[in-house]
C-alpha cells in the first residue's frame, strides 16, 4: 500500500505542471481556443517534444511504458490549466485501444506516429440513441475485399473534426445492444463516405456528428470482436477525466480561495465570514475525497477483472460528479457576479466540470452501474 | 383558513389563462418554454398586447394605468403569467422605475414618462450596481456633478441588465461625497442613453449570452429635471423599491411549468426499455422537488394571505423564505433537465453567432446546459443567499 | 384562499398555548412521564374543563364541531410542550372514526364519554408485520351472537396500556392486504382474551403490544368494511402528527437560539459567529417550510377525494420528515454537549420528532406512496 | 502508487484477524454488532487478552510493552477490530494518558503505571473539559494549589466518559492562575479516583444511556509526586495528545462493519413483495454511502501512506478531513439504519431497568434509535465540526 509518486512520476508531474503554467495560462487558452481545430497545434508539437504523447505506449513502440499512473499525473495537471488539446482521445483512449486490440503491426506503425504528433485520433463511439450505454451499436461494419465498409453515425465525437485517424466502432453481428460481434475499425476521416459535422461544446472544447456511408475502413486487430476492449478504454478514459477534474477543482477552490482573500465588502476581505469560511472548508473536503478518488479510480482502471475494475471506476466518477457539483457551484456562488462571466477563469473551470460529469455517464448512470454489480460490495 | 380561491378569484383566474393563451405569440411561448430567453422585440410586443388590455402593470394603481389588483388578482396573474411560459412584464420598467415616478417623481416627470414605461415603448435598464460593491450597494461612486442646470455624471455601473436594449437608464448617483453615512448624498436619476458620453460594454455571461453590461459615465450631462424626488434622498428610494418585490421572487409559477416540462422531457428520453421517467431513482427526486416547491408556494400564499388582510405594512417572516429557497429550487430543476438532457448537454449550438445548423441532439437539448450555468446567477443577484441568511439571522432570529 | 385564523381559532389557539405554558413546562412534564400511565391524569381531566377534548365532535353529540384546523392548532401547541396525553388516538384519530364510521347510538355515547374525560381511546391497527402498509391486516373477527370475537396481535398501539376502550381493526373476510372485509371495533382492554404489554417509547411516551385471543368485540357501525375509513383516521392523525412537528420544530429552534445567544466562548456569544448564524437561518427556513406544509396537510386531510387527500397528506409528511431531520439534527449541533444530555430539553424535542418521522409512515415510506399516485401532479 | 497491500502486510492482516475471531468472546462481539456499547467488564476481559498477546497498545513502541508496529501494521490492527466487531484499546489508557506518562512522565510514573495501564487493570478517565468551555478548553477553571508535598484541587470536570468504571483519571488544572496567557499556567496531574472529595454524577443522553460524568473535586489532595513533567507545562502535553489521533478518527472500519450490517438488516426487512433491499431508492442511498465511505478510505490511506514514508512530522492536509467526514458518514448509517428499523425504532426496551421482557419487534431493533441519537455526538466531541471548518479555513487555506 503505497500513495507516493516514484522519482519518475514526481518529475513527470513538475514537468507537466511547469509546462502547463508557463504556456496555458487563461489569456494564451482564449487564444488557442480560437484556432481553427479548437486547440494549439503548437502546444501539441511542444507536447510530443516533452515526450507527452508517448507515456502509455510500450518501449518496443517507442513508448515509455507508463501506466494509468503516469497518465493520471498529466491529465491533472491538464486539468488544471484547463486544456484544450485532444489528448484524452489520442493518448489515453488511443493508447488503450492499441495496446489491447491492435495487430503489433498496427500498433507500432500508429505508435510512432502518435508520439511525433502526426497523428491525432478521435474515438467515434457513441451513437444518437445510446445515452451511456456503451454496448449501444447500430452502425454496420460488411466485409469488404480486404477490409470493411461502414454504415451509421456517431455522435459527441471529441475532437472529430481535426482527427487524423478516426477509430470507429461497429458491429458485424448481433442485435443492437449485444456484447458480442462488434470490431473497432481505423477509418479516414477524409476517405469518401465520411460527412463530419464539427461544432464547439459548453465547455470551449470541439466534437463532431460522424456520419458514415459505406465508408472504407480496416479492422483494428484480428477479430471484430472487441467490446471488452471498448469497455476497458472507457474506465481508462474515466480515471482520466476523474483526474482532468481533480485537477480542475484544485485549481477552482485555489482561485476562490484567492479571491475571497482580496475581495473586500463593508471594509474587509469577504474571506474572513465565517459563514464563506466555512463553504471554503467544505470545498476542500470535496477535494480531498475526490483526489482519492482519482488515485483509486487510476489504479484501478487496469485491474484485470473487469467487474472489479469497472465498479471502482464507476465509483470514482460518482465521488468526481459529487465533488464537482458542491466544490463548482460553491466557487460560482463566492465568486458572486464576476464568477458568472466569461472574463474571469472560474467560470470555465466550472463549465469543464459539468460537462465532464456528463462524459462517458453521469452520476447516476455510474450509481446504477455500482447497483448492477451490488455496490461497493465492501 | 382555504387553500381554495373563491369563486370571483377563479373566474379571474380563468380570464387571464385564456387571455394569455389566446394573445401570446407562439414564437415568444416556445422560446420561453425551451428556456431560450426572449429577444427585445419579444418583450415589446407582449408589453404591448398586456398595455392594450391594461395588464401590463399588475401592481399599479388604476390612476396611473394600472389595472388595480388587489394581491391576490397580482399574484394570480403573475402565477399564470408563469405556468404558461409567457414573459414576467418588462421587470425594470413596470416593477422598479414606474413606481419610483409615480411615487416621489413630479407631475412633469409622470406625464412625460409613464405612458411610455407601461407600453415598454421605452425600455429602461438600472443603474445601482458598481464594481467591487457587490452586496455592499451604498458604496457607490459614480458622482454626479451639479453645474446650473445639469448634472454632469461620471462613473461606472455594472451588472446592468440588457442596457443594450434600453433607451433610458435610472441610476443612483452620489451627488454629496461629504454625507455622514454613505447611504445619505445618493440621488436617484433619470438619463437619456443617448446622451454623449455613455458606453456600453457587454458582459458575456457563462452561459454563452449577453444579459448584462457595464455602463460607463464620461461628463454625461444630465438635466436637473431628471432628479426624481429631492436630492440626496436617492437611497430612500432605492429601499423603496428593493422591498417592492418579494412575492414574485420566489417564482414558483415558473418552476411549477419547468418541473412539468423536466417529466415531459423525462418521458421521452429512452432509457433501457423504457423512459428515465421509469426510473424509481429518478422519481424519487422529481417528487422531493415538487414536494418542497409545494411547501414553497404555500409559505407564498402564506405571505399573500398576510398582505391581502393586513396591507402588507410589515413583511410577515417567512417571506424572507421566498427568495432563498426560490433560488435553491430553481437551481435544483436546471440540475435535474441537466440528468435529463444527459450527454446532449455537451454540444454548444445555441447562441453560436452564425450558426443555422440543427440542434445536435434532441431540439429541446441545446439550451438545457446554458440553462443550468444562467441559473447559477438566481442565488448571486438581487441579495445573495448569503445576504439572504445574515437577514434571517439578524432581522428574525435577533442573533 | 385565506391562511389567517378565525377570531375563534386564535382564541383557541392563545387558550392552549397559555395553558400549556402554564401547566406544562419542562420540569412539570419530567413529573407527568414518571407517573402510572406516563403522562398525567390531572392535565387530562383539565384539558377535558378546558373544552379540548371536545374539539372534533359535532355539537348534536356534544361537541363543539371543529375542523381539522382546529385540531392543527391544538397539536402545534401540544408539539411545543411535548405533550404526553393520548390526544392524537383519544381525540383525531378517536374523532375520526366516530365520525365516519360508529353508529349515531355508538357515537353520541362515546363522544360524551371522552368529552368528559372518562375514557381514552387506543388505537390497534398496525401489525407486527405490515411495517406501514395499513392494508396489511391478518388479526381475525369472528361473528358470536349478537357481537363477533377477535383473534391477532397489533403491535405499536400508542398508549395501548391505559386506554379505556380500544379500536381494533379485524378482518372478516379477504386476504391479508385486501382492502375489503376489514371492520373496526370496540374491545374491552379488561375483558378476557386481551392480553397488553406496555411498554415506553424512545420519546418517553408510551406504547402497547395488543394479543387477542377469542376477544370478545362490538363492531362499529353496520358493516365490517371499513378500509376508507381506517385512511381516512390515518391521513387525519398525519395531519396532526405533522402540526404537533412543527410545533416541536418551533420550539426547538427558539430554544436553539436563545442557547446560541446566551451561550459564550472564546469570549464571545456563539451566536455572533456567522457560520452558526447561517445554520440558524437555515433552521428557520426549514421550520417555515414545515408550517407550510403543516397547514396544507390539514386542510386537506378532510378533502372528500381520498387521493387528492393522501396525497396532500404524503407531501406534508415528506416535508415534516425533511425538516424535523435538518431542524433537529442541527439543533442538537448547535446545542453542543448539553444537547446530547436528558437534562436539557433540546433532546427530548430531536427524540419526538425523530419518532413522528416514523410514525404513520416514515418520509421514504410516504415518497413511495407519492410515487404511486405520479408525485404532486402538479 | 500501489493499492495493493504488500505480503507479508497480507500475512499480518490474517493474523490480526484470525487472532480476534478466535478470542474476541463472543457476548461482547454481538453487543458490539447490534450496537449496544459493551460492558466495563468487556473491555477488560478483551483487554487482558490483547495484552497477554502484546497488542494491547498498537501504537506504543516496545520498550514500554507496545508491539513496535509500524504505521501501516497500526492501522491493518485498528481496521480489522472494527471490522470484526472487537471493542478498539480502551482509548484513556493506552491512547491517551500512557503515551503522555512514557513521554513526559519520570521513571518512577513509567515504572508504577504503565503495566496496569498496558492491560487495563487499572481504568483510567479523562478530566479536560468543563461546564462552559466547550470548544475554548484551554479556558479550563479546576485549580490545583500547591501545599507542601501536595496540590489541593478544586474545581469540576465534565463530559469525562466512563468516570464512573475509572480507578484513575488524568487531569488538567490551573496551576498559575496569572500566566500571562491562558494556556500557560496549566499542569497535568494524575489523580487516584478513590482520594476523598471527588463525587462523580452521571449524566444521562439522550439515548438512554450513561457514557459521560461530572467530576467534582473538593480538596483534593494529590501527592506531588503525580504530577507529570514540569508544573505550568501541561498544555504542551495535551496538545501532543490531541495531535497523536489522526487516522483512527475516520472510524472507517466501523462504518465498513455498519454499513454491511445495513445491507444485512434490510435483506431481512420485508416490503412489498420482496425485502427493503429490493427497492432501488434505498440501495441508491447505500451506494452513495459507500461511495463516500471508499473515498474516505482512501484519503485516510493517503494520510497513511504520507506518515509510513515521512513519519507524519508535518501533517498531511488531507487528515483535517478525516474527523469531518468521518463523522458526517457515521452519522449517515445510522440514519440508513432508522430507514431499516422503520416503526420498530419506537419501542424503548434497551436500558431500561429491570427490564427482562424481550425486546418489541426484531432483536436487533431496540438498539437503532438509541444508536442514531447516541451518534449525534461525533459531530460534537473532540473537535467539532465547526472546529474542524475552522481548521481547515485558517490552517489550510489560509483564510
Amino acid at each position: 500500500m503505497d500513495f507516493e509518486l516514484s522519482e519518475e512520476q514526481q518529475l513527470l508531474k513538475d514537468m507537466v505542471g511547469r509546462f502547463m503554467q508557463d504556456r496555458y495560462d487563461f489569456e494564451k487558452r482564449k487564444k488557442y481556443m480560437a484556432e481553427p481545430g479548437g486547440f494549439s497545434e503548437e502546444i501539441w508539437a511542444a507536447y510530443a517534444e516533452q515526450g507527452l504523447l508517448a507515456v502509455p505506449f510500450a518501449e518496443e513502440d517507442g513508448g515509455i511504458g507508463g501506466g494509468p499512473v503516469d497518465l493520471m499525473i498529466v491529465m491533472e495537471e491538464m486539468g488544471k490549466a484547463l486544456a484544450l488539446e485532444p489528448y484524452l482521445s489520442t493518448v489515453v483512449i488511443g493508447g488503450s485501444i492499441l495496446r489491447t486490440t491492435a495487430t503489433p503491426a498496427q500498433r507500432s506503425a500508429l505508435a510512432e506516429e502518435i508520439i511525433g504528433g502526426a497523428c491525432k485520433l478521435a474515438f467515434a463511439h457513441s451513437e444518437p440513441k445510446a445515452r451511456y450505454e456503451l454496448a449501444h451499436v447500430e452502425t454496420k461494419a460488411a466485409k469488404s475485399g480486404d477490409g470493411y465498409t461502414l454504415d451509421g453515425a456517431k455522435t459527441l465525437v471529441m475532437y472529430g473534426g481535426v482527427a487524423d485517424k478516426l477509430i470507429v466502432s461497429a458491429r458485424v453481428s448481433g442485435a443492437t445492444t449485444d456484447e458480442a460481434g462488434v470490431g473497432l475499425f481505423l477509418v479516414d476521416p477524409k476517405a469518401d463516405g465520411v460527412a463530419i459535422r464539427d461544432y464547439p461544446t459548453q465547455d470551449g472544447l470541439r466534437a463532431a456528428e460522424v456520419t458514415l456511408t459505406g465508408a472504407a475502413a480496416e479492422l483494428l486487430g484480428d477479430t471484430p470482436d472487441s467490446m471488452a476492449a471498448i469497455r476497458q478504454a472507457s474506465d481508462e478514459a474515466i480515471a482520466a477525466l476523474c483526474a482532468e477534474a481533480a485537477g480542475a477543482l484544485g485549481k477552482s477552490l485555489d482561485l476562490t480561495v484567492q479571491y475571497i482573500k482580496d475581495r473586500e465588502q463593508f471594509g474587509r476581505a469577504i474571506g474572513s465570514f465565517q459563514g464563506l469560511q466555512f463553504q471554503a472548508s467544505e470545498m476542500f473536503v470535496e477535494l480531498e475525497l475526490a483526489r482519492s478518488m482519482m488515485m483509486y479510480g487510476a489504479m484501478a482502471s487496469r485491474d484485470a477483472d473487469p467487474v472489479e475494475r469497472s465498479r471502482a471506476v464507476s465509483a470514482a466518477k460518482v465521488q468526481l460528479g459529487r465533488s464537482a457539483k458542491q466544490l463548482g457551484e460553491k466557487s460560482i456562488q463566492l465568486h458572486g457576479g464576476v464568477g458568472m462571466t466569461m472574463e474571469y477563469s472560474i467560470g470555465h473551470y466550472f463549465k469543464r466540470l459539468s460537462i465532464i460529469d456528463r462524459t462517458f455517464g453521469d452520476t447516476d448512470h455510474h450509481l446504477a452501474q455500482l447497483d448492477a454489480v451490488g455496490g461497493m460490495a465492501a | 383558513m382555504d387553500l381554495e380561491f373563491t369563486a370571483e378569484e377563479k373566474a379571474f383566474r380563468d380570464e387571464v389563462r385564456t387571455f394569455i393563451r389566446e394573445n401570446l405569440p407562439e414564437g415568444t411561448r416556445t422560446r420561453m418554454k425551451e428556456g431560450r430567453g426572449t429577444s427585445k422585440q419579444d418583450m415589446v410586443d407582449w408589453m404591448k398586447i398586456l398595455a392594450d388590455k391594461g395588464w401590463s402593470a399588475p401592481r399599479w394603481p388604476k390612476e396611473y394605468g394600472g389595472p388595480g389588483w388587489n394581491a391576490i388578482q397580482q399574484y394570480i396573474f403573475t402565477e399564470e403569467i408563469q405556468l404558461n411560459h409567457a414573459p414576467d412584464p418588462q421587470g425594470f420598467n413596470i416593477s422598479m422605475v414606474g413606481p419610483v415616478i409615480y411615487t416621489f417623481g413630479n407631475d412633469a416627470q409622470k406625464k412625460k414618462f409613464l405612458p411610455s414605461i407601461l407600453d415598454c415603448s421605452v425600455w429602461w435598464c438600472q443603474g445601482f450596481s458598481e464594481p467591487g460593491a457587490g452586496s455592499d450597494l451604498a458604496s457607490l461612486k459614480t458622482k454626479a456633478v451639479r453645474e446650473g442646470d445639469e448634472y454632469v455624471v461620471n462613473g461606472q455601473k455594472t451588472w446592468t441588465t440588457y442596457a443594450q436594449h434600453a433607451d433610458w437608464i435610472f441610476c443612483l448617483v452620489r451627488t454629496n461625497p461629504d454625507a455622514p453615512k454613505k447611504q445619505m448624498g445618493i440621488s436617484y436619476l433619470l438619463i437619456d442613453m443617448k446622451t454623449p458620453g455613455i458606453t456600453v460594454r457587454p458582459i458575456q455571461t457563462i452561459d454563452g449570452g449577453v444579459e448584462v453590461n457595464e455602463v460607463f459615465f464620461d461628463n454625461v450631462r444630465v438635466p436637473v429635471e431628471n432628479l426624481v424626488g429631492e436630492e440626496n434622498k436617492g437611497w430612500d428610494y432605492a429601499k423603496f423599491l428593493l422591498g417592492n418585490e418579494r412575492i414574485g421572487i420566489a417564482r414558483v409559477g415558473a418552476s411549477k411549468a419547468k418541473l412539468r416540462r423536466v417529466k415531459e422531457l423525462a418521458a421521452s428520453v429512452p432509457q433501457g426499455e423504457g423512459s428515465l421517467m421509469d426510473d424509481p431513482r429518478f422519481r424519487a427526486k422529481v417528487w422531493e422537488t415538487e414536494v418542497e416547491l409545494k411547501a414553497l408556494e404555500m409559505t407564498q400564499l402564506r405571505v399573500l394571505s398576510d398582505i391581502a388582510i393586513r396591507g402588507g405594512k410589515k413583511p410577515h417572516p417567512a417571506s424572507s423564505v421566498l427568495k432563498l429557497k426560490g433560488s435553491e429550487i430553481q437551481q435544483s430543476i436546471t440540475h435535474l433537465l441537466m440528468d435529463v438532457v444527459g450527454p446532449y448537454a455537451i454540444p454548444r449550438s445555441m447562441g453560436v453567432e452564425g450558426s443555422n445548423e440543427p440542434s445536435v441532439g434532441p431540439d429541446w437539448a441545446d439550451a438545457i446546459a446554458p440553462g443550468y450555468f444562467n441559473y447559477r446567477k438566481v442565488s448571486i443577484y438581487g441579495g445573495s443567499s448569503e445576504v439572504q441568511k445574515g437577514i434571517i439571522a439578524k432581522a428574525i432570529l435577533g442573533l
